[in-house]
């Protein structure tokens, strides 16, 4: 699943824009030290095919209903993780671009979500020692649909994540949470199916592509054990410290998604809680803070803590039916411009 | 036999970005026969092909393919009927073996395994290739491609045969087996090609077209002799018509071969 | 089902064919266009989860340069709903979770889930359009440019380039493939898994020989590592004044209420 | 002018999974001359042709390129010397632009910007699509791309000129464009193609490889004459010397057409 612009706040779509742009420095670094400068073609060509890949629909067996390619895990494999990192975010790249999916400062997180998981996660810690002593098609199999799986899994833990922490939809993280997770599984279980027969394909008809992969590329025995462990090391503390947090927020979070499901009882409290940790988290982490920086006239002060307390003049039907007046007048009045130009243009040219 | 024919009513297509490729279209095919159709780069041949079997559907005006008229409807019917080659064999091999390949239309028609086995060493022997059965596509010659891919098609047994230029990127002995290929076929054929003489030599009526719309329909060897016709549209006489003024070098060898021999 | 990939394909041969065309807009520096871009949607997204009336008049900027760039609305509103699912998908949640009464419209009570789900939506007009804007008013080479001066690894720019490039060769060769698997499957027979697998496999293999073709041709042309273009467009003192005017304007739509400010003075003078 | 020579000698070349494509080609090609290879699909055109300018290293053999024998070391060198124009124009160009894709092989000479802008003008000019600068190659047509990788190819200024298959694809009339095109340059030349017609035009001599060794070598006129020897290699005639029979039809047609006007 795409993440969108605008469910994101600033500081969580700089954030994640930040640290795709470091990672995307960082592989291009690797791939310039160690690799040959075929690689250049050679990416954007791969770029280039998972794209159309991706158009090409199948249809899923037992269900009818059709699914498609998201090809980070294949792409880690057919090329490395570097090239295929960087291949991934070009391929969102033009997607972004072209098809509006997702956004412009969306394109970090998607690119995180979607490029970090596969290469760095799924494809050493998982694909590669899988299949490390010999590469059976059973054991492709098993790595593909397990490595797919898992950085799926953990793509939809980002994008709920993401999203609450910008705090733009209402959807509780656990709840978020039980949606996502189960169709990402489904979805995981396909694509590695479909993954490891590529594989299987590419590698019949060509094996040397994937020999040259593994040799030019290989991982260290004992550097990875380290490396294996401060990464799961990271990504634990990451979890288990955003988990505690709602935990300690909310004592049952299920408990507590329900009853947000069933009304909200005496939850606005809670509520303000959640929110003022998350923004006081946001102010200290992000580049950019998400405060509330418009200081209106009779605006509320300690607005920063919920964000309730909108621009929308709440309560007093006075001030609503003036917004809305000023509503109409200001979209009048911008389209009225955009007729006054293209009228403008025309004559200019005719 | 009206389950042969191929018959286009002012058909007008519009690709989704505003290009009008056929700008109203009619002709009539026949049953059994052989129809060229030939026009400049860009001149709208491959997508008149492509409304033949519905891959695309006309924006405007009717397509009529035997007693059914096109439609969404109809289409998987219409498949059944019409077999079309790709210009570019590898688009069309897209199976792990030759075999599989060519079994791959008759296994979608829901046929039995073993009609589906006869169907696919028939195809195969009619297009010379039957050792070729258990070869990755990708390791075949040009010619061999193409070869299998007309038998990809036959496999199928359709009414009538499409094939968007047959003869490029092959040698010339190939070309000449396909061409002698083709003749021995008693399908309906429509061949559109920039190989003048290939279309000469295989098809009996052909149609030029131009920037959407079909500027001359008659017998092939009418059409392609009419050197003005041909030149308004970018084209040009057969080169096997083309008067030609043999180099001297190459009399003098003549004259030197008639003499000792 | 079979002309989706067709469809998706000749939009973005649209996009690409607007990006190409000569107005004032199309003439900016890059750079300029893809840092108030971003200067936009940073700005729009944050505004507070309620808002919709801050957002309204940052509508002026797409509209500008719809008129200015010459490029056709609902060509983009199209591709803009046609995302939209998506956004009203996750959206339509607000209104589930947030039900306590926010204002009262003309006696109707509004929910808050209400307010955000039309903020969100709103959002997503606002960014959607600015991103397809960007692409129509600028070439996908000249974003690359772009990028790569404002600081990104030439390695990922240079490859971009390929991929631009190659993108309507490859797709334009799947679709091809994908026409064949269709013309041959009925009543979705052949569009298995398996067929899926082998034609992405086929495509795949042919991609790896054609790369090495391309290199080969690099390398008969001199090629040593690096790509080399001869530099056209130009960071001229219009694009730093333009940039300049755009944040300054973003500021004062973040910061000022004009929608209220409107309002309350209309009221007054009725 | 020993700088325009071309070398091979008992060149053999043998693929990393064991194909032997070459198994020992001679012979010498000096200044000036235009040169046409012929063969079958598979007969080691393609893999002669990138030898010479060290695509591929030699397995054994020498490939001599002016002054310079063809080693790791001097293949920046013969590159300068020798350019080459693809089969697919597609592979050719791979810039975002026709002006960056002429310019690419002088900015990698190390030129001056306006040094390379002279070039590119001047090449564009030469094959006629000065217009086309600012356009992706993926909006020109099949002749247009053709034109343009030639003039890649002729920014550089190369000494000898390298051609794979040239007229595939083209309508009749964009084929004949560039057969005038070739015909002008005055670079050594060197073309690899099926179509028999183009090299009798374009050539003034012939070799024939089979195999991956060269079985003939002579003037065009005589190689592409000697049927038996055309036939032994997958070849024939050209079209445009193969005596044909003029349909029935069309004779008739010629007479009517004689008598009214
Ligand atoms: N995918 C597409 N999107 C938009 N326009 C297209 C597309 N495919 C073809 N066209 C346009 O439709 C017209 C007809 O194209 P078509 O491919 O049918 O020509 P053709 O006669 O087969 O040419 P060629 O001899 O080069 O194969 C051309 O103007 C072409 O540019
Ligand atoms: N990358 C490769 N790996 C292994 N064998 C190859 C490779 N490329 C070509 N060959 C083989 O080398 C031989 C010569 O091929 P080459 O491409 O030079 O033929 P060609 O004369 O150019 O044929 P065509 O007319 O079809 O282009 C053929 O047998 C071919 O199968
Ligand atoms: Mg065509
Ligand atoms: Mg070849």
């Amino acid at each position: 699943m795409h993440m969108a612009d605008a469910l994101l706040s600033p500081a969580v779509g700089t954030t994640m824009l930040a640290g795709t742009l470091g990672t995307v420095a960082y592989c291009s670094r690797k791939l310039r030290e160690n690799v040959d400068e075929k690689m250049i073609p050679v990416m954007g060509v791969t770029g280039a095919f998972l794209f159309a890949a991706q158009m090409i629909n199948f249809t899923i067996p037992g269900t009818g209903s059709s699914g498609h390619l998201g090809g980070g895990m294949l792409l880690a494999v057919l090329l490395g993780p570097h090239a295929a990192f960087l291949v991934m975010a070009s391929v969102l790249t033009v997607q972004a671009l072209f098809f509006a999916d997702g956004g412009l400062l969306a394109l970090g997180s998607n690119v995180w979500n979607l490029g970090v998981y596969p290469c760095f996660i799924a494809y050493p810690l998982i694909y590669r020692p899988l299949t490390r002593n010999d590469g059976s098609s059973g054991k492709i199999t098993i790595a593909s649909i397990v490595g797919v799986v898992t950085g799926l899994q953990l793509g939809a833990f980002s994008v709920v994540l993401q999203t609450v922490l910008s705090g733009r939809s209402e959807l509780p993280f656990v709840t978020f949470l039980l949606m996502m997770l189960p169709i990402h599984l489904a979805i995981g279980l396909v694509e590695g199916f479909v993954t490891a027969g590529v594989i299987g394909y590419v590698k019949a008809a060509r094996p040397e592509i994937l020999e040259s992969v593994e040799q030019s590329r290989p991982l260290p025995a004992r550097v990875r054990v380290k490396r294996v462990a401060i990464v799961f090391l990271g990504v634990a503390i990451v979890a288990g410290g955003t988990l505690s947090w709602f935990a300690s927020s909310n004592p049952d979070g299920l408990e507590w998604s329900i009853e947000k499901v069933m009304g909200k009882q005496e939850l606005s409290k809670q509520e303000g809680r959640v929110a003022s940790v998350l923004e006081s988290v946001q102010e200290k982490t992000a580049l950019l803070p998400d405060y509330d920086f418009r200081k209106p006239a009779g605006a509320q002060e300690g607005a920063e803590a919920g964000e309730p307390e909108s621009s929308w003049p709440a309560g007093k039907p006075g001030r609503s039916a003036s917004g809305i007046v000023g509503s109409f007048l200001v979209l009048g009045a911008v389209l009225c411009i955009g007729f006054v130009v293209k009228a403008l243009r025309r004559k200019q040219e005719g | 036999m009206s389950h042969h024919l191929v018959e286009f009513e002012n058909v007008r297509f519009r690709y989704p970005d505003g290009t009008e490729a056929l700008k109203g279209a009619s002709f009539r095919i026949t049953h059994g026969e052989s129809v060229g159709i030939i026009g400049a780069n860009g001149a709208g041949k491959s997508t008149l092909l492509m409304q033949m079997n519905g891959y695309m559907l006309p924006s405007a005006g009717t397509v009529t393919i035997g007693d059914l008229q096109l439609t969404k409807k109809t289409r998987p019917e219409i498949r059944k009927k019409v077999g079309v080659v790709f210009q570019n064999p590898d688009d069309q091999l897209f199976m792990p073996t030759v075999h599989d390949d060519v079994a791959f239309g008759p296994l979608n028609l829901g046929m039995h395994a073993e009609k589906v086995q006869e169907r696919v060493l028939t195809a195969l022997r009619t297009v010379g290739c039957l050792d070729l059965r258990e070869k990755p596509p990708h390791r075949l010659s040009g010619g061999q491609k193409r070869a299998v891919s007309i038998a990809t098609v036959i496999a199928m047994d359709p009414d009538i045969l499409v094939m968007d230029e047959p003869s490029s990127n092959l040698d010339p002995k190939s070309r000449r087996y396909l061409m002698n290929l083709l003749k021995k076929f008693e399908h309906t054929k429509i061949v559109a090609a920039h190989d003048l003489d290939f279309i000469l030599e295989v098809c009996r009526r052909c149609l030029v077209i131009h920037d959407g719309r079909i500027v001359a329909d008659g017998p092939a060897g009418e059409i392609l002799t009419d050197q003005s016709l041909l030149e308004e549209n970018n084209l040009e006489l057969p080169l096997s018509l083309q008067s030609r003024s043999v180099p001297e070098s190459v009399v003098a060898r003549f004259d030197r071969r008639q003499v000792p021999e | 089902m079979t002309m989706a990939f067709d469809r998706e394909y000749f939009h973005l041969g649209v996009l690409d064919l607007l990006s190409r065309r000569d107005t004032c807009v199309h003439r900016l520096d890059p750079r300029t266009k893809v840092i108030a871009t971003l200067l936009f949607i940073v700005t729009v997204v944050s505004f507070p989860k309620y808002e919709i009336m801050g957002l309204l008049p940052f509508l002026l900027f797409p509209v500008l340069v719809f008129g200015l760039g010459d490029i056709p609305v609902w060509l983009i509103l199209k591709k803009v709903l046609l995302v939209s699912p998506f956004a009203a998908f996750i959206g339509i949640f607000n209104p589930v979770f947030d039900t306590e009464p926010m204002v009262t419209v003309s006696g109707i009570a509004v929910s808050g889930g209400w307010i955000s789900f039309l903020s969100v939506m709103l959002r997503f007009l606002l960014t959607m359009t600015s991103v397809l804007l960007l692409i129509a008013t600028t070439s996908f080479p000249g974003i690359c440019h772009a990028l790569r001066r404002l600081g990104m690894p030439e390695l990922f720019t240079s490859q971009l380039l390929f991929l631009y490039r190659y993108l309507f060769v490859l797709v334009e060769e799947g679709m091809r493939m994908v026409r064949a698997r269709d013309m041959r499957s009925f009543r979705g027979k052949g569009q298995d898994v398996r067929v899926f697998v082998s034609l992405v496999g086929t495509l795949f293999l042919r991609t790896m020989e054609r790369a090495e073709r391309i290199y080969h041709a690099m390398l008969s042309r001199g090629f040593t590592g690096s790509m080399r273009f001869v530099r056209t467009v130009r960071f001229r003192a219009t694009d730093l004044a333009l940039l300049a005017a755009v944040a300054a304007v973003l500021y004062a739509f973040r910061v000022y209420d004009i929608v209220g400010a409107v309002g309350r003075q209309t009221e007054r003078m009725f």
